[in-house]
């Protein structure tokens, strides 16, 4: 078979289908490969017995699973290739700082190719990148780069919070045309929930409200979501909490509704601040919906600094459900 | 010149003159109307390489994929890119074979098996090499050419697309067009060892004589011959002359004088050949340039004709 | 000698020394190269005889202007290493777009050994790249990247847009013991103005209010400052106009005082729009200067997609003097 | 093992013992310690390794300079960094080298030429061939080491650096630690050619083998001496093996088992010899051992007793 039609939902499904963020990456994987002898993956540490922190364990398709030399530039460039030439890669990447050496590819090609051949070629490439975090990674394994590759155009960007999304983002990417990078967060592996067992994808660019309130609206993506999440629930915030899913192309639609609704506007990006996605949409409410407004909108980022080693300023480093919940109700009050 | 033991048949002859001749005279059209800037594109011009693009070329199928740089319109041509497309992507216009959006170095025609050249040095190896790993993905018999410039061995990523590919046994021949220059940089101050000292410990690899259509095609025979029947990679080392400055439309006099230019000429060559052995005669090879001269008219006419792309349609395919 | 101490200016200097914007970055480097022995020029086509668009042509000191191979990488990180080791390196390229096959090296070295080491080395760089534009240059030859670099702690980076700024950063960021990357637009090479033949130095980090109006802040760097100039000049607008200078850091203290004094803000970055300089500064003005903004701020920038090649499409992508007068007028009226 | 043919004097095989020494018995101190979650930061062991960063280091000044990567107690133990900053360093204190902000990976020791470590694979070479470029700029006389795995082979950034070296003649020598396996990739799957094939291209090259300190010492000394008098790069290539898995604290029981452990082990053969040749006994080696193990025991006690920065300091040199 060489392509799947994949339902497209949107809501959060309801049931018990327990099961974690990994198995849900696998699972989307082992189906996308069965259903589509186009699909393959690609990438340093792809074939390893870790099977990437378990998220591609027991693939079916073990022979389309193909462990690569430490050479992320031109192995993104052989992934985009193959997809150029008809085939579906899944590239794969252990720490989303790894990436760095590939940014060639990714700017200059991977994102430029469909628009500079005038929509003559395209690029149906899934890009997945794991952010690290914790015990001493230190500077260079622990960067959430996605703010990066959001500024350049002919790139979506995904970043999936809970297991389901994390199926059906990674569907929707197989399935699209262009090139998707999905970029996880190593803490969420673990995390469980309920995921349908047969292949769905969700929509590409479209968030979701995870919370209906009235006072203030939170913005967040990946993990800040599932902080975000902890914050409201155990202070009883009364906010909108947006998980964005999507955050290229960005779902401004859902955004300006709920702070149209709410007047107010936190953004929690667990990334760099500056030049950040919680840049852009601070930046686009204050354009766009700047008459909604009742008060100064606030992000919630990493400090403008490199991650620590140790763990006392690693802790000192990262938000938390704490620091996202201080500056909530101090926006409510 | 060494006279090869076995002429190709005449076929395949005037095939590669003709060839050849396209890419001289396409080029050489173009030599006086890039000053009157209505070609707004960074010209490369291929005049005295067309050897080593078009003694591959006739070896390959519509369906074999090759990947290639700024340096473009040889291998886009040799491999039968449509000289109409060609033409109004030049002169930017929406008829273009990338609709105006790429210009003189960004060539493509997915159904030849051109998906897309790039004017960033060296990634285009990575994504021929991409293609060759589609091929055996697919079961497909078909290979994949990376073409590219001494200039681009300097980078990385052919490093690392040479030791996957070794790795990988993907059906990938590396063409390695040695025109002894990286824009002003002689080949030896940006290459330290000889190319193929190295690429032989990864794999089959072929010195041809790159000014010699013959020798091109006699060593491409033996290369394309490998990639297709093992199903491993070969590399093709093609030493020859650049004619021209790196960019733009001048001959390079200091480098490459006239008197060099007439001893290396591998159209020049082709023809001696091929008179001698009555394969053509004077009469046949002007009505090639006739032939040639006219499909060039007409795709400049083509290509006049055409409608700009509208200002509106900017963001199409973004 | 092996260190030049120079006296920094802030001012735009008085004075009819009228050179080109790449003369004065030819002069301050042969300064620099003759007063400190320690700097040197490294790249490629750094001993071209276009001498990098004229910008290097006849140095005093040729035997230490380093041409490379193709290897933008390898480049980058050996200009660090030379840094760590005590030289004084300028990283030269042709076009900011060959960076991004540096980007391991930028990101995950340059910008991060300083902190990454506790402040025990630091890296004495400076990066210099050129944006193109105009004559079909397309999509991997026009890029303006410096919102990515700026997305990055560790690193400084500054946009000269007049030639006097072009020496005074060029000197600062040579003089720092810290990593720079100077942007310059390849349309302002021949820009002319008064520069003073001594050394001097112009102040990282700190933007110059060029014109001084009341109605309207407008905030710009590089080409869209000259662009901006021209707007405002040309059609009496009566608008504060803020040379950035430096993007990273970045002078919020002179547009916060800007917008208090107007209440309306315009930034003007000739780049893509997504997570771009443009929207930090939006961000952090809605964040910090809310009560102060009487109206939306707006933002002019790059088309979100790639240039195209035709020059009929590069003319509808790239905004103006003309689409910054018409934004400046919409929002003053 | 094949003796060489003249040892080196006491001073030097007494220096060489006793570094190795400290080498494994600071990393098998970390074995127990490390599941008791006190350094929490990622370790990559050198035990079995230590004869290449020591036979290397012997030759060389402390203004020699040297960058390696996240395998880094060997080098920085051998090129002299201090026991206790390095102790506090994996604890997470600020009187560690890098103040706490780099962790196990992450070392520096500016005065003795280690200006920092790098956890990105590859990116190190380019950075000793910068502090090589420094010495020629600034005609000192030291020379500047690259030390990496053969993983780091893989990575484009070797090849760029490799070809830049050569053609610039910088006192630069390259030392692959090939300890045969990149993380669980065996180096058969992550590079087909030998490595030394390549760098015989482009400069003077040493096989050397890794597990015999004697041979690394005769093998560094020839390249060593190489670089300083020639001031031309050269290539050391050290196959060595690896007893730990990649990371942490197990030994790989699977490929390499206690009885190829006991046969390589680099300083067994040292020891052997040493005793043989009456330059030291039983007893010496003893007495090395006790004041080895007494430093790391005070350096653990200096680490355990240094404080944690301060959150507060979380923004210093950033
Ligand atoms: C990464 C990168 N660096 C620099 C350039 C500028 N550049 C364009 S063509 C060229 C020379 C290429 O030489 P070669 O590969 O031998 O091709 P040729 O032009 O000789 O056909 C250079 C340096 C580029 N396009 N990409
Ligand atoms: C660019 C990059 N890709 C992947 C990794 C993950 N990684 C860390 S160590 C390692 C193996 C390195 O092997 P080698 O260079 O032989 O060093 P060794 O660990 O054997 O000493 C890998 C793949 C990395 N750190 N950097
Ligand atoms: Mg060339
Ligand atoms: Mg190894």
């Amino acid at each position: 078979m060489d392509a799947f039609s994949i339902p497209m939902e949107h809501d959060m499904p309801e049931g018990n289908r327990i099961i974690s963020y990994k198995t849900a990456i696998q699972e989307a994987t082992d189906q996308a490969m069965m259903h589509d002898s186009r699909v393959f993956v690609i990438g340093l540490d792809a074939d390893d017995p870790s099977g990437m922190f378990g998220s591609l364990k027991n693939l079916s398709c073990q022979e389309r699973v193909i462990g690569t030399p430490i050479s992320e530039n031109a192995v993104c460039g052989i992934a985009m290739g193959a997809a150029l030439a008809g085939q579906r890669p899944i590239c794969i990447h252990l720490r989303v700082d790894f990436l760095m050496s590939a940014m060639d590819i990714i700017v200059n090609y991977i994102a430029k190719w469909r628009y500079m051949f005038g929509g003559r070629v395209h690029v149906p490439l899934v890009i997945r990148a794991v952010i690290g975090r914790g015990w001493g990674c230190a500077a260079q394994h622990a960067q959430a780069l996605h703010g990066l590759f959001a500024h350049i155009p002919g790139l979506q960007v995904v970043m999936p919070a809970f297991p389901y999304a994390a199926k059906g983002l990674l569907l929707s990417a197989i399935q699209d045309d262009n090139p998707v990078i999905i970029i996880e967060h190593r803490r969420l592996y673990d995390q469980k929930g309920h995921v349908p067992s047969e292949m769905f994808g969700l929509p590409l660019g479209k968030g979701y409200l995870m919370r209906k309130g009235r006072s203030l609206s939170i913005v967040a993506a990946s993990l800040a979501v599932i902080d975000t999440l902890s914050a409201v629930d155990s202070n009883d915030i009364d906010a909108d909490v947006i998980d964005l899913r999507s955050i290229a192309p960005l779902d401004m639609e859902i955004i300006r509704s709920s702070v149209k609704k709410t007047g107010k506007l936190l953004v929690v990006d667990y990334a760099y601040p500056f030049c950040g996605i919680a840049s852009e949409i601070c930046a686009r409410v204050a354009e766009t919906s700047f008459s909604d407004l009742r008060q100064p909108l606030a992000r919630i980022t990493f400090p403008n600094c490199s991650v620590p080693a140790s763990g006392i300023l690693e802790k000192a480093y990262y938000p938390s459900a704490k620091t996202i919940a201080k500056k909530a109700l101090e926006m409510i009050k | 010149m060494n006279t090869p033991h076995r002429l190709p048949d005449s076929t395949a002859c005037l095939w590669m003159l003709k060839k050849m001749i396209l890419i001289r005279r396409f080029s050489e059209y173009l030599i006086p109307i890039y000053p009157t800037d209505v070609l707004e594109t960074p010209l490369h011009l291929h005049i005295g390489q067309e050897a080593v693009p078009v003694g591959l070329c006739v070896h390959l199928t519509d369906s074999d994929t090759i990947s290639f740089s700024h340096r473009s319109h040889g291998p886009a041509l040799a491999k039968g890119i449509n000289l109409q497309s060609l033409m109004a992507e030049l002169y930017g216009k929406i008829t273009g074979c990338s609709r105006s959006r790429g210009g003189s170095m960004h060539l493509v025609e997915p159904e030849l098996g051109m998906h897309g050249s790039s004017a960033i040095v060296g990634g285009g190896i990575a994504l021929g090499a991409g293609m060759a790993l589609a091929a055996k993905l697919s079961n497909a018999d078909h290979i994949s050419v990376s073409y590219f410039g001494d200039g681009a061995t300097n980078s990385g990523i052919f490093w690392e697309t040479l030791n996957f590919s070794a790795l990988k046994e993907i059906p990938l021949l590396f063409v390695c067009e040695h025109n002894h220059w990286a824009n002003n940089m002689p080949a030896h101050h940006h290459m330290y060892g000889d190319p193929l000292l190295v690429s032989k410990v990864f794999m089959e690899s072929f010195q041809i004589d790159g000014t010699d259509v013959l020798d091109v095609y006699k060593g491409m025979a033996q290369a394309v011959g490998y990639v297709k029947e093992m199903k491993k990679p070969a590399f093709a080392l093609c030493k020859t002359l650049r004619w021209m400055t790196h960019l733009g439309v001048s001959y390079d006099e200091t480098h490459c004088p006239e008197n060099m230019r007439q001893k290396s000429c591998p159209i020049q060559k082709l023809q001696t050949i091929m008179m001698s052995e009555n394969m053509i005669d004077a009469s046949g090879i002007q009505h090639i340039i006739a032939e040639v001269d006219q499909d060039i008219l007409d795709a400049d006419t083509f290509a006049k004709n055409s409608p700009f792309p509208s200002p509106d349609s900017l963001m199409e395919d973004a």
